[in-house]
């Protein structure tokens, strides 16, 4: 899948022409969240080319679970489906749908769960229902699927998603997968087995939830980002950490891996 | 005991007007063949399932077959939107169409409900959301040991499953392979069954991962139709048309071009004809 | 991340005196080579939970290590008794041991609903029957749709589970086909895991009916133990020894010659030696 | 499986010595119960037996189901246990156990189920638990296994046992497995998808339900038995049926393949 389009692009840093897109900062940004080994469920999208990526650099040992049932697929051909020949081919093995769930996302068996989302809001709860009202949506948008599984069972989901104010939204229109719900305690009485959004990862930078209220913070900025670009792209009053750090730029091995996959049609 | 039939008779035999009929196939497997036959057939009122109905269903959608969609995930895969579904849903072209949407996990569970004979099954999610709210057929039940409460969902028993694999056997023992997303449980659930499949054979086999055999005993009808999966695929016989689910991105977004489309590929391709040969089933991009 | 051990090391880490395990296997791949070395390290006061007590369970409670089984159907199929067993049940001997006993469909629901982090399972049976009063963690639940009321089985979560398998490779992948009763969900529902193996291969295949891979990242441990579910037996490794099954028959009927078997086959046969070769682990009949 | 040892035995037609014993009468009648075609839940032992005389019979295209997941077996040397490898090995489909009782046998697809019982009561139902207290039991025996499962779903049960006063009784010690529980209504209000009990085929003769009470009664006596034996042989007081019919006796091509079947060790 090619990279969404994006208009923001990080200086270099001699002041040249960008060596990189905001988007590609993005995705490197979420390949860098996979520690090797780590087991990963992913959808397609960004979340796939970012695990892959992962794949190709320091995380050669990730463990690949698609919905589609393939656990530890090994693809090295970009799928455009989940459900792609080749995961089931290069799978350790190949099980069924109710199966990838009941027996291995509801336990709460995955490490990390990527999600994409169209609404997200201060809470990192995420619609990818409906814009509008329900019953005569302005967009009708796929629904659940795998998502609100992945949100309420892996033990940290991480949330990749361009930066602006009709994605991070001060009020969901329709709530398909649980973040935080409105702060701290509500998962817990929820009884999900795992811990909620540990990041969102934008172009402009990434979220972290505040230990403390669970709200939604900016902790990182990409390079050539100002805080305060994120915060006016935020439909929140998004607060920043004090602590804000600044996102490391891509490196040329990160670079050219990502480009070589993304060529390929990943 | 499956009896071996041509498409179109098939078809003529298990599904009714207003039937709910499930057509699964996660990605791999999806009985195109058979949804076209159903299209041809002018089949109307259908209660239409499917964990994601896929261009298969925005087909069927667009022709007028379907009243009510129950589905969990509505999408081009890695392409975008359903053009013809959100025709339907956001302007009630041709009609309007009742969704009942689901979790992937909570409606593939109601298959599994459906498989096993039980009138529910409990699952983990739709909790906190606003499907829990909005969803027919969700319940909330507490656990009879810890209290804990959960989501209970209502067992689905499909009139008609329609699902394609790569080989039956001559007593209609099927036998599919690679990804198997949720087709023996949508069989084992519903009423009637058909099963389209690349080949007819002597023996059954070998077969690869995820290999699986429905038994004679529990499909009503299997057709042989070659290719019937395109543009989805069958491992071992074909590879997905990934060009194809992209071109349906353009075919799918105006009205009369997806009309036309369907008339010239599905309607006239295929009406009144026999058995289609595999050239014929191989229906390309417009 | 499953580790590769010497199976006296495996047992030694894995297992405590007083936890609950699951040693599963039906009638196929039983691991009798793994309990051998529970009994030869003495482990006491353990749950022991398999729908099968078989021939396995019947050498552990005979050696006095376990307090409580909770099974599903206790004999010697297609031979009898399991005199140990009812020796212990019947006249506490070597002391006395609490039952809990479930239907085959009951307890394997355990393991699913314990496999697949639920609190509870449904099932139909249990209804009716007088195991309904007496057994533990089986509960009434209506259905939230229909009113219906269906039997409830309370999630197992062992704190060992212990599987034999056809192959390991190096990383600690395990492949198993055959028969496979509830060793998937055994090895998912418990805290701990301990699969033995006849053999740890370069590349796991090819497998055969009924195959079955558990990723190294659900495994805790992983031993070799060619011949290890002896006079049980692996798909592609071995046959059932079905003359051992017919002459525990006499072998275990009297407590002195019971003893005297387990003295010279499992406690001296096994006791601080290395892992078994083949010939070793072969423990023909008395 | 050898056959249960019996002391009765059928006198041949000229009256001379018996040319079948009782218990492969007991065998014959179990397998002709079984058209060709029939979807057959089948235990070690008689039931086996039975269902593979039947298969060498009239049955050829029976479809043998054994609780060890292995669907459609034909298996060409005796099993001794529903796991031997035979089964694994000549079936058409090997599911796990979870999956053969919750897909294959709770939703009621097998149309008979083969049972034996220790004790058995006037309507069907079985224990084959304990003889004797509960809790300090004379006789611990094996518990329910597949069987109280059997009772409740498959379209109707045939059981298959000696016929004695200590088999058939007034009241169970224990009830494992459910016939018609205390009589009409009474699988209604439990829910049970299956039709219950068929016939209980013994070595005197066969009992089935009395379509108004569903009490078990003797509706068949085997050759050379008489009805009062088999009142005389059971626990309660045993109902004939006024149209009481005679088996009829083993053919020739019935015993000899039961004999070649049970001196290979079926």
């Amino acid at each position: 899948m090619a990279l969404p389009e994006t208009s923001l692009a990080a200086p270099s840093e001699d002041g040249r022409e960008p060596r990189y897109t905001s988007s590609e900062m993005m995705t490197v940004a979420a390949a860098r969240a996979l520690p090797n080994g780590t087991v990963c469920f992913v959808g397609i999208g960004i979340p796939s080319l970012a695990a892959n990526l992962a794949r190709h650099l320091a995380a050669p040992d990730l463990v690949l679970v698609y919905e589609s049932g393939t656990i530890g697929a090994r693809p090295s051909r970009p799928p455009l489906s989940i459900g792609d020949g080749e995961l089931a081919d290069t799978a350790s093995s190949v099980v069924s749908v109710p199966e990838i769930f009941n027996y291995w996302l509801q336990p709460g068996r995955i490490e990390v769960g990527f999600l994409a989302a169209a609404q997200l809001d201060r809470f990192g709860n995420i619609n990818t229902t409906v814009v509008g009202d329900y019953a005569s949506p302005r967009v009708r948008l796929p629904g659940a699927g795998g998502a609100s599984e992945i949100a309420c069972c892996c033990k940290q989901v991480i949330i990749v998603m361009p930066h602006s104010r009709r994605g991070l939204v001060e009020r969901l229109d329709f709530v398909t997968s649980v973040g935080y719900g409105s702060g701290p305690g509500d998962r817990e009485r929820l009884g999900f087995p795992g811990g909620g959004p540990s990041m969102v990862i934008t172009d402009l930078g990434v979220l972290r939830p505040d230990p403390g209220t669970w709200e939604m913070t900016l902790t990182e900025v990409h390079p050539g980002v100002e805080a305060a670009e994120a915060v006016a792209a935020t439909g929140w009053e998004l607060k920043v950490d004090p602590r804000l750090a600044r996102t490391a730029p891509p490196t040329e091995r990160e670079l050219s891996t990502l480009r070589a996959l993304d060529s390929l049609g990943w | 005991m499956a009896e071996l039939l041509p498409l179109e008779e098939a078809v003529r035999e298990l599904v009714r007007d207003g039937d709910s009929v499930a057509m699964e196939g996660f990605s791999h497997l999806i009985p195109f063949a058979a949804a076209h036959e159903l299209i041809r057939q002018g089949c109307r009122h259908l209660t239409l399932i499917r964990l994601t109905p896929d261009l298969i269903y925005d087909q069927m959608i667009g022709m007028g077959c379907a009243d009510r969609l129950v589905f969990s995930w509505a999408g081009n895969p890695g392409v975008g939107s359903l053009h013809r579904l959100r025709d339907a849903v956001e302007h009630g072209w041709p009609h309007p169409l009742e969704l009942e949407e689901h979790t992937h996990a909570g409606l593939a569970n109601r298959y599994v409900a459906g498989a096993s004979g039980l009138p529910f099954a409990i699952v983990r999610d739709y909790l906190g959301t606003d499907l829990e709210r909005r969803t027919a057929n969700v319940a909330s039940i507490a656990c009879p040991f810890t209290g804990e409460r959960l989501a209970a969902v209502a067992a689905l028993r499909p009139d008609v499953a329609v699902v394609h694999a790569q080989q039956a056997d001559r007593e209609g023992n099927v036998l599919l392979w690679g990804i198997q997303g949720v087709q023996k449980e949508a069989v084992l659930a519903a009423r009637r069954s058909l099963v389209t499949v690349e080949e007819v054979v002597d023996e059954l086999g070998p077969g690869g991962p995820g290999g699986t055999v429905l038994p004679h005993w529990v499909v009503t009808a299997v057709s042989a139709s070659p290719g019937g999966a395109h543009p989805s695929y069958a491992a071992g016989y074909s590879s997905r048309d990934n060009h194809f689910y992209q071109a349906w991105d353009a075919i799918s977004r105006d009205r009369d071009r997806f009309l036309a489309w369907m008339r010239e590929h599905v309607l006239e391709g295929g009406a009144g004809k026999p058995q289609a040969s595999p050239e014929e089933a191989h229906l390309g991009p417009a």
